[in-house]
């Protein structure tokens, strides 16, 4: 790196442009501008583009609603993803080799395609294979939603709880089972209880990116936020008013649940074994 | 079908070259057919927002080549009329108005309704085309009526006309009615054909060219309707509504809508317009 | 504390690879009821593998290992029955970290025996006290010393009441002024008249508690011996060889 | 956990219904059914949905095109968003307080909405800002898109970067300090090659992530695969086929951009230091 | 071998607080030109961060330190400037794992002295032979043992030519074995007259090549005295009490 300056004799190093206390001003002013844009532009949006009336007239019903859906979705997804990406990282450490390979590639599909594209595959693609009104779910959205959502996260909790499970000591099993205890008792009553902990932090990320994920739900007509949003925007020709309150929404649960990852992230260092 | 579009718009759409001159679009068909490729690099190109697919207004064939009505006639006026390289761009049309003011195109031409609310945003050419809002279903429903659809679900496009008239009808069913907002229209088709929603609010051609290709799973509700009720030549299905589509501008773009006013008049006369409506709905 | 004559633990022509390396060659031991016996060797030598295989935490690839003439290696062998019969405890303590002391003693008799949870508790309370933790039934491992920790996992193997312990290399990891207090519970054990096979390099305990002295050498047993024998006088050049070096 | 079980003598604890044995074949018979269904699924789909003509008209110019497409987007977006996640991640370790939280701001607001929504933003809502039809750029799907991805992603390598620094051992910044290289030249030659390194496999699992992430851009109608499924499907309501070439497609880029980041993974164990 | 009278480095009236904590108290010290003074004393009393502070890795909240007359607690005090006037060595080593030992060695000298290249490269492989190392200057630090790793530490120090060389325990992360070969490197250096601040718990070192020997307790000085002195009668309880446990 930086070869440019190393091959010359020259010059006393100290009358390099960069020094540290320009580099400080520098990035002091580089810092200063950035935020003094950013508290400008939106003073300018919540002062000239942000409608109150309108703000008002859509944030209940519409909006509530939209924010009320996503909850319940999201609620729903997370049980079932957790769950059944517990399952998912079980095989993925199996001692049989064709379980572990059928969970990787269970991992590598829900991981190596868009979650977009899995729920088009499910809403558009599955019910199709009915003849044409035959498909037996008529109110279908919803639960592909959920489909989609728990069949993909599953997998990134699946590795998320490959990750704890490899991170408890080989040591831990080998106790157990020197105990007595078989491989299901040693595995729930010894590694699980550790390997959750482990995971947890990766788990809640993930959980923080599938509350994200509900945005894709619009291309399934499932009535969420950006759903509102488009809605609003195609009826008023005003983006500014429905962005805020998209974006309000969205902080409300992501910044909280992001400081809950990152309490579990500190608490997660390997040393500390009290429960 | 979607061969012979092809070939002939391709055919056409260079042609202006030859009448590149004149702005002022004079320039008959007849000049225009003769040179293939070479006018087109001093020509000025002019984008189109347009929602694609929407068949057989816009569409790309498989083998990704964009056709239909709008299409042609885009060819038609902007390039055989106006001297310009029409160019479409997609956009999704619950923002195709937006997009439009904030410059991402010059013109909308997406089979798009002129009503009062979408003229306070924008301004349209003089119409250049009928419509009517009309409802499908799948053929074993029992949906025969206006009436019956109370209750259901239906499917629309976002941000359409489709989408006012079923809103309309909730409200006359005093809110009993579900509505399904997708994205584009052939997901309103597959809802429909999924067994999502029971029937599906949209533009009679567009419909119809859907009905046609599925004739043994969707057919048409019918009925008389609106435009029995305005005496228009009303066809055999039930309208809600009757509409006119128009070629959208920006509102300070008065020189180019009137320039284009004229070169619709003028395909309408020379009978390159009935050409190109013969070519996708007498077919 | 002279071994008797019934062989608890028998090793018989035991072959170990870790693929290509040979790592137990041709073992032949028998551990006697009441027995103290002790391994010790050179690095890699082997010492570890064998308890591992005695506790079929690693399978084996030709011969045999008995527990009361029970075949431990064998394919279908009932492996969790016979663990319980065999205590191991580890040089690394292995605690379960989520348990209390108390909790990482009861786990095994509960689950595996099926012994009711306040008969579980008072027992393990005896063990602890036994080793001398009465007063940290209720500490987890993050809280005890290293030397506090290995006795609890002495407590946990006993629980099971096995016929015989392993012990491998279970004051390496301690500080110095921890080993003693170790050494000390694996000796009243001993006294006790435990069957024992331990792993180690302390030659203090070797020689003291120790009713044999078995060394290994490149994954071969290479002299077995009396203690007092084995120290002041060796046969081979290689066990010479290696009281050299660590003497 | 499983106190059901706890607080019965009765009954030797073999009897339990669900012991190793049992475990292993309940596992085996779930996995082999699930494998089977899956081959089943992918069966019928290949020879009775697929139709190998529409298949061949459509890959090649359409979905070739979108793929290319695909690439370019994310090969821009990509070295733009390392770039500015670099930046980002310095903020973040800033000596100075403000910038560490200018930073920080920067990372919860792009990581804490979706990125669905600041496509919207870019797209629909900066244009705005100025009066109709005087916006300067008359073919922004592809710049916002490029905008979009860069923003969101630059946040998400910020944070690699930031882990990549916190992962070098403090002694390292001192030992450069001490021996009197300024505090820049110290990241630049100490400390940044070493975080580089550990963030690598961060950065690289991010990158995955962005290239998935170009499927929303078809909200923009970028003619990217998405949108040319969608296309196909309208034409022909015939979806697996397109779906079919679309997974592949993903397929293609993001299981060998795995490999390499498994590779990262675990080449980054701190012990070994030799580059 | 007797200290000189000119005063390098002093701590004048040094007070650091870390947080509430008070972990320099008033330390007055003087290090003569030449000469190498021992800090020693129990762990907590604040060996390291007199250390620290003498290269302002920590701040101080009061007194000074001078450099040659020259505050390096100063608030302006260009430090740059004034750390390649101080060597230092840590425990951990510290080495740069993506580089070479050469380029270990000529990273300071190029980029702080903007010396060239080569000059750099010449002048390293010098002091890396006078470290013993003329075989490793291509080699990584993780290929390198601990002891060779800190003697191409001392080397990179040396490197920038510094009037002062800290050392703070820089033998205690070895291997027994291994803390000899970095205490013959620090006796020569002494030897050749560096003048040098070391901070260990190796009394033969502190006896033996020590000019004067600082005893530390609970961040005060609280004996200082000539190394035969210090250690055959020291006048302090603390001295005698800190001397009783270590000797
Ligand atoms: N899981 C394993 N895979 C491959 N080789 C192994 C494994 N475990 C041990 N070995 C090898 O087997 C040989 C014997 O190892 P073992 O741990 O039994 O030696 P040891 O006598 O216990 O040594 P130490 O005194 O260092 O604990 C060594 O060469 C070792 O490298
Ligand atoms: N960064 C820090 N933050 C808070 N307290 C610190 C910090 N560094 C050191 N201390 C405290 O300052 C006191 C002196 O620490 P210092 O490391 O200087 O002692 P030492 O004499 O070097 O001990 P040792 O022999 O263990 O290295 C200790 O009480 C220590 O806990
Ligand atoms: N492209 C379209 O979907 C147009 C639908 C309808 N004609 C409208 O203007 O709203
Ligand atoms: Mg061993
Ligand atoms: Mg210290």
């Amino acid at each position: 790196m930086a070869d440019t300056q190393t091959n010359t004799t020259r010059g006393t190093p100290e009358n390099r442009v960069l020094n540290d206390t320009t580099l400080k001003w520098v990035g002091m002013a580089v810092t200063g501008l950035f935020t003094l844009l950013i508290a400008v532009f939106i003073g300018y949006i919540v002062v000239f583009q942000v409608d109150p009336g309108l703000l008002i007239e859509v944030v209940y019903p519409q909006f509530t609603d939209a924010f009320i859906t996503v909850l319940k979705i999201v609620v729903i997804s997370s049980v079932l993803s957790v769950v059944a990406g517990v399952f998912v990282g079980l095989g993925r450490v199996s001692r049989t080799g064709f379980t572990r390979n059928v969970a990787r590639g269970y991992i590598e599909f829900f991981r190596g395609t868009p979650l977009l594209f899995q729920l088009f595959v499910i809403y558009f693609g599955v019910p199709t294979l009915w003849p044409a009104g035959q498909f037996p779910f008529s109110d279908f959205s919803v639960p592909a939603a959920i489909i989609g959502l728990t069949l993909n996260h599953a997998a990134y909790i699946g590795e998320a709880i490959r990750g704890g499970i490899e991170s408890v000591p080989g040591g831990q099993m080998e106790a157990a089972r020197s105990l007595g205890l078989s491989y299901i008792q040693s595995m729930r009553e010894v590694v699980l209880p550790q390997a959750w902990r482990n995971a947890l932090a990766a788990i809640g990320n993930d959980q923080v990116i599938l509350v994200k994920d509900t945005s894709l739900l619009t291309v399934l007509a499932v009535p969420e936020l950006i759903s509102a949003f488009r809605n609003v925007n195609s009826n008023t020709f005003d983006p500014w008013t429905p962005i805020v309150i998209v974006a309000v929404a969205y902080l409300m649960i992501t910044i909280p649940l992001g400081r809950i990852v990152s309490y579990l992230e500190r608490r997660a260092d390997p040393a500390g074994g009290n429960s | 079908t979607g061969g012979s579009g092809g070939n002939n718009s391709s055919e056409n759409g260079s042609g202006g070259g030859g009448s590149g001159s004149g702005t002022t679009g004079n320039g008959s068909g007849g000049t225009a057919s003769g040179n293939a490729s070479g006018g087109s690099n001093n020509q000025q190109s002019i984008s189109i927002g347009s929602d694609i697919p929407y068949k057989p207004f816009e569409y790309r064939t498989n083998e990704d080549e964009l056709v239909g009505f709008d299409v042609d006639i885009a060819k038609a006026v902007f390039g055989e009329q106006l001297g310009m390289t029409p160019q479409f761009q997609a956009t999704s049309f619950d923002s195709i108005i937006p997009s439009l003011n904030n410059n991402n195109f010059r013109v909308i031409m997406s089979a798009m309704t002129i009503n009062d609310d979408r003229a306070e945003k924008v301004d349209f050419s003089d119409p250049y085309f009928t419509a009517y809002q009309t409802i499908i279903t799948l053929q074993n429903s029992d949906i025969s009526g206006k009436a019956d659809l109370k209750g259901q679900t239906v499917g629309v496009q976002k941000g359409t006309t489709g989408a006012d008239a079923a809103a309309g009808l909730k409200e006359e069913f005093d809110g009993d009615l579900s509505i399904e907002s997708y994205d584009q229209i052939p997901d309103a088709f597959s809802a429909l054909m999924n067994n999502q929603v029971a029937a599906v609010i949209n533009d009679n051609t567009v419909n119809a060219g859907f009905v046609n290709e599925n004739s043994d799973a969707v057919r048409f509700v019918e009925g008389d309707g609106e435009a029995a009720n305005q005496g228009k030549n009303a066809p055999s299905y039930l309208t809600l509504t009757v509409e006119e589509y128009g070629i959208a501008f920006r509102q300070n773009d008065d020189d180019l809508r009137k320039r284009v006013n004229e070169a619709l008049s003028t395909i309408r006369d020379d009978g390159t317009y009935d050409e190109i409506y013969n070519e996708y709905f007498d077919g | 504390m002279s071994p008797s004559s019934t062989p608890i633990l028998e090793f018989d022509g035991v072959n170990k690879y870790f693929g290509d390396a040979h790592v137990l060659r041709d073992v032949d031991l028998d551990v006697e009821d009441r027995e103290v016996c002790v391994v010790i060797g050179p690095s890699g030598s082997g010492k570890s593998t064998l308890l591992r295989c005695a506790n079929r935490l690693e399978a084996i690839q030709s011969g045999e290992i008995r527990l009361e003439g029970e075949a431990i290696s064998a394919p279908d062998a009932d492996i969790n029955r016979l663990r319980q019969r065999i205590g191991m405890v580890f040089q690394s303590f292995n605690l379960f970290p989520h348990k209390t002391a108390l909790e990482n003693v009861t786990l095994g008799p509960r689950k595996v025996k099926g012994i009711s949870k306040n008969d579980a508790r008072e027992r393990a309370e005896e063990l602890l006290a036994s080793v001398g933790l009465s007063d940290q039934t209720d500490s987890y491992p993050g809280q005890l010393s290293g030397g506090q920790q290995q006795r609890v996992a002495i407590a946990r193997a006993l629980a099971m009441e096995p016929d015989v312990m392993l012990f491998d290399e279970v004051t390496s990891a301690l500080d110095p002024e921890l080993v003693g207090e170790v050494l000390d519970v694996m000796g009243e054990l001993a006294e006790e008249g435990m069957t024992m096979l331990v792993v180690t390099h302390q030659m203090g305990f070797a020689r003291e508690v120790g009713d044999r002295v078995v060394l290994m050498s490149e994954g071969r047993i290479v002299e077995t011996a009396e203690p007092e024998r084995f120290f002041a006088d060796p046969d081979t050049d290689r066990a010479q060889q290696f009281l050299s070096k660590i003497l």
